[in-house]
């Protein structure tokens, strides 16, 4: 078992005849993901990596039945390609693109709201399922089967922990980078409830930085819905100054507000265990893993 | 990118909005002929930040002697690290009520929010710690933007705070639904996380004017408002080329990178990715150093960009040592090492450098490091201390 | 039984102090409607007709438990009052202004389909459930408690109805005015389907006219939903001229769409009769109604 | 209000749509000035219907020459009863392809469509009703507008029809984001219920240009849109006066009354609500009349609008007998009947008055019509067969 993403998942790419999105589609590809169309609009008819393109999205789902949508285009085109994805009645959305400009971001979220379709993303390093697909980033070797969920909002730190989660033997359910940006179109509490009803699931690593206040929504969550399976927390951004952009648009403490203390407090007040290092996420999930 | 408080009113004013009127001077001679234009005076100093007032940045002057001293002395000043390079010279208010009128971006609702409240004049986040009931939000669809009802709800649970107001309120209200509606527009088409009026000042003829404005552009979006951004340029550097931001920032984001400056810490910290990077930085620390920097090379760098990296960080003299964070995934452990022995020897680099490398290729460039001399590790904690050693301890 | 509105309808009326909105809110008054609040912004802790007046309609369903929004505010207000209904969550909404810009409707009725408020009108005489409760503009005097469902987009036209109706013994379970605009809250087949679920309705009176095509959708829906109590219906404007809007701003043939004769048509097609005169409609009524 | 194609340019033209050079004449003398500065010219009358082409109302010119003698034809023309006042002097275009793209308000969907045709040059109802595959639709969101996706859709299907812009259509696609999204605008901001570009002319170098338009705003509208409405009527009225409208709904309008004109009929209509009075007509045409007018007095009239209603319609003197149906709701009878006596009375009546009088203070109504001698009903059909008998049969 696994959530969102599996071996039936249908990808189209928007953008995959870009250098990054060739690049990522390839490695997908590899990966065993079934990649069945691209979108480049005025490109339809033509082929890119063995899948027809496309003119639109529309078109893409009635003539490949692609039910999720890769995108990964530049900034200013991403939330028009994102609402695109979500009008056609796609399913799930995975927006990697970096520096959307985060009004654009404000006005596709609601849009997609209105729509069937799960965003993950963006700026985000996308999502995989061991041994079955991914999508977006996540390098292809660091992944093995296994029984801990992962939800995480910095990419190479996912990485980081998936490996220590396959090196330990526990390996993962599915990994879900939810992304960096201010602005997302699925938090920690969109995801937590997936892995809460995913019997392959028996823990859960979430991986939070500074910014926002997503990791303190989800201790709230965790406390009203009762979740009872184990949580390792992990936060990044200890040492931050406030007021300044660690790198993600969205990783800055503002006023009171995104501190890494508060987040630590707030998930250790509802019994998630917090790491102070990757190593220690793994061997607290060893502890506290059922059966371990 | 904050714009100065002369920026933020010309904006408001090009949509209509009522703002006092004022001069920009970047002499006192000029703030002088601005006196003598306006009479009566505020003398403000345009930086991008708060607080000016308390650090003696605001003088209120009744004649053009009085306004050129005072400029003279405003101009002289450096506030929180920035230089004064202009002052604002604005004729006075009659002053009936504060109210605040702002727009921000609420990141838990994804939207902007809608804010008022009676309490003008204070830092909004002031009067939400201490008083929240006094601050009224609404939400308004994206698309949408705010409906006239909505400004008014807004509007009667604000001002429900407010009784010297109360028999004014459905004029107000009805008064404020263009002013909102306006503000909102201006804020989503300038790209603004922040476009606040505080104080927006109801005079003694029943007008609302934006006494002081912010106005925060999302970065993201600064490709779609390059000339405000060349303005700003022009108004923070003066002939010295100092903008008051931190210099090695300046010089990070004029090569591209994205580096935070922590000043007086003597570890340089180079990771890829944003999370593991501050991950370094808490490593760092955890076991007694003080990191200089946030350095993100990002996914997939070569050799270069590490190069780029290490000269950006060594620029700070206090930069005893560095430490490089490298989780292989589309990034090539070998070629990261590559990159770090090259940038070495040609910069001449004598401060003890550690590599932690995990992931693709990372044996490979371990031997490589090992091989020209550079320490290198797998687990980031044991690799953190090493760096601290190296550099010394309580460094 | 009845539709939409009865006895426990709890109306806030939004233009309560105006000479218009003064006058009918004391007929509905009159005639048994539960009136709880008036809504004028800037006059709420006033009183008027006996009820409380406040600023905001959230005001009014807070302290006043109102459901139910009787909207007679002049033109340029109009669509953001009813989308201030809308938003404050009732459940019924009747606009009885006429002149409110079409692309000001436009808006309020994408807003309003996001929300659980049914909107009657604009440009409607409202509705009336003899004995119990009317809201809007239909005359006291007309109704009497019985078995026929009234729909219509003309305001007169639906008074002589129910008064012919009522003249013969049938009665009226609830009468509905739709509006005479091109673009409304409810239409034909937004109303049907009410009537089809009401036990007490025995057979439905369909006044149309011409302009647009409710009509046609309306047959089509009769068709489609196997709709088996008798529907009677009248369309005025057969002698229209193409192009002229004929005193409603909806009732204008354009191009090949909106004729009467298209919509006797489609009726007749389904199964309606067809009535050529207000006196025919209450005789083909009667001729239909079970155990008469 | 539909503008006239100057006015509709003009539009376009402030938003950034690309139109020919074009300048209006009044006169024969301003068209030659217009030929003489820009060339070949077509010289098209300004009137505010469709169909000026196949009644001789456009003519294309090489001379200054030319331009005086056509436009002196043109300007002595009426066209459909519209007197040609002006004419639009345009410059000509190299057209490699012919577009339609239109807003109009979709009564079903409750939306403004936004329409695209590669079938452009035609009247689109024609191109609906021959070959519809060839139009392609979306319907965007009222308050977000198109997105650039949607009309991405739009242009991709309705380029699938045209099989030689199939190369171009990225790039057209592209080119069409930007300008269906301002059309869009434009028809939200002026509160147009039509507003199209017909044909929107592909040109050999790309360029896509409006060489004709149409755009109608909403009646219930036009206190936003003053300044329009005034430039129109300036333009319509000669110095004559005439609009070419029909001269007696002109006078109605002045009025303030809800009137429709059929001309050649012999009954006047009066009744109180649109429903009613329609139904009016039908009534009278089915027992083989001709209903002169349509004319709602509306809810609650009292006895000075009758007055002026009756007025009205007498001032055609085809109209030889008056029926006048009244449901008393909110209308009383009574005041009614003595508005009906005292008109007949004041303005001298001589025809034949009918007045059908039902509802509130029915019997005092019908009490006080008959004993002025005026004939008084209670069944509509039976009393327009009463006028069609007085008025005399086949009238």
């Amino acid at each position: 078992m696994a959530i969102l993403v599996d071996r039936s998942t249908r990808v189209l790419v928007q953008g995959i005849t870009g250098r990054e999105g060739s690049f990522h589609t390839q490695q997908m590809q590899a990966y065993g993901t079934t990649v069945v169309a691209g979108v480049v609009p005025g490109r339809g008819g033509a082929e890119a990596l063995g899948v027809p393109v496309f003119d639109t999205v529309t078109a893409a789902v009635a003539a490949a039945g692609a039910d999720t949508a890769f995108t990964i285009v530049p900034p200013a085109f991403a939330a028009d390609a994102v609402m695109e994805a979500a009008a056609a009645g796609l399913r799930l959305g995975v927006c990697v693109t970096e520096g959307i400009p985060v009004l654009d971001m404000v006005r596709a979220a609601a849009f997609v709201q209105r729509t069937a379709m799960r965003l993950v993303g963006p700026n985000c390093p996308g999502l995989m399922t061991p041994g079955e697909a991914k999508i977006g980033f996540i390098p292809n070797h660091v992944g093995r089967p296994g029984r801990v969920g992962v939800v995480a909002r910095s990419g190479t730190l996912t990485y980081e922990v998936i490996q220590g989660l396959s090196d330990a033997g526990h390996g993962e359910t599915t990994a879900v980078g939810i992304g960096g940006d201010p602005v997302l179109g699925s938090t920690f509490v969109d995801i937590l409830p997936l892995f809460a009803a995913d019997p392959a699931t028996h823990a859960v690593v979430l991986v939070g930085e500074i910014g926002g206040s997503d990791e303190e929504r989800a201790a709230e969550w965790i406390r009203a819905s009762g979740f009872d399976k184990p949580v390792v927390a992990f936060i990044s951004g200890r040492t931050a100054p406030p007021g300044k952009r660690m790198g993600h648009a969205g990783a800055i403490i503002s006023g009171t507000t995104g501190s890494a203390q508060g987040k630590i407090d707030a998930l250790a007040s509802v019994g998630a265990a917090v790491a102070g290092t990757i190593e220690d996420v793994v061997r607290l999930v060893g502890e506290r893993l059922p059966g371990s | 990118m904050k714009l100065l408080e002369h920026q933020a009113k010309r904006q408001f004013a090009r949509v209509g909005i009522a703002v006092p009127a004022g001069r920009l001077a970047r002499t006192p001679e000029e703030a002088a002929d601005a006196a003598r234009e306006l009479g009566r005076v505020a003398v403000k100093a345009q930086v991008p930040i708060g607080g000016r007032g308390k650090a003696g940045g605001i003088a209120v002057v009744d004649s053009p002697e009085a306004a050129r001293r005072e400029a003279a002395r405003i101009l002289a000043m450096e506030i929180r690290g920035y230089p004064v390079r202009s002052v604002w010279c604005e004729a006075g208010l009659e002053i009936v009520h504060e109210l605040y009128l702002g727009v921000t971006l609420d990141r838990e609702r994804r939207r902007l929010a809608l804010i008022l409240s009676a309490a003008g004049g204070m830092e909004i986040e002031e009067v939400a710690a201490t008083s929240p009931e006094r601050i009224a939000k609404v939400w308004p669809d994206p698309f949408a933007g705010p409906q006239p009802f909505e400004v008014r709800e807004l509007a009667f649970a604000a001002l429900a705070h407010a009784p010297p107001l109360a028999e004014a309120r459905g004029r107000l209200a009805a008064a404020l639904v263009p002013l909102a509606q306006t503000l909102h527009r201006l804020a989503v088409d300038l790209d603004a996380v922040t476009c606040e009026i505080n104080p927006l000042v109801l005079t003694p003829e029943g007008t609302l004017v934006a006494a002081d404005g912010k106005l925060e552009v999302d970065e993201n979006a600064e490709y779609r408002h390059r000339e405000l951004a060349a303005e700003l340029a022009l108004d923070l550097e003066g002939e010295d080329g100092r903008t008051g931001e931190d210099p090695f920032e300046a010089e990070a984001k004029r090569r591209g990178l994205t580096y935070v400056h922590l000043p007086g810490g003597s570890i340089g910290c180079i990771g890829n990715g944003a999370g593991l990077v501050m991950n370094t930085l808490d490593l760092v620390q955890q076991v007694g150093g003080r990191p200089n920097n946030f350095l993100d090379i990002g996914g997939g760098a070569g050799a270069e960009k590490v190069r780029a990296a290490l000269e950006m960080v060594l620029s700070d003299p206090d930069v005893r040592g560095v430490f490089i964070n490298i989780f292989g995934g589309i990034t090539r452990g070998d070629e990261v090492a590559r990159g770090v022995v090259q940038a070495r020897d040609e910069l001449g680099i004598r401060v003890p450098l550690v590599v932690r490398m995990t992931g693709t290729n990372e044996e490979e460039g371990r031997r490589i490091l090992a091989a020209a001399g550079i320490v290198p590790g797998t687990s980031a904690p044991e690799a953190a201390r090493k760096i601290v050693e190296l550099v010394g301890g309580g460094a």
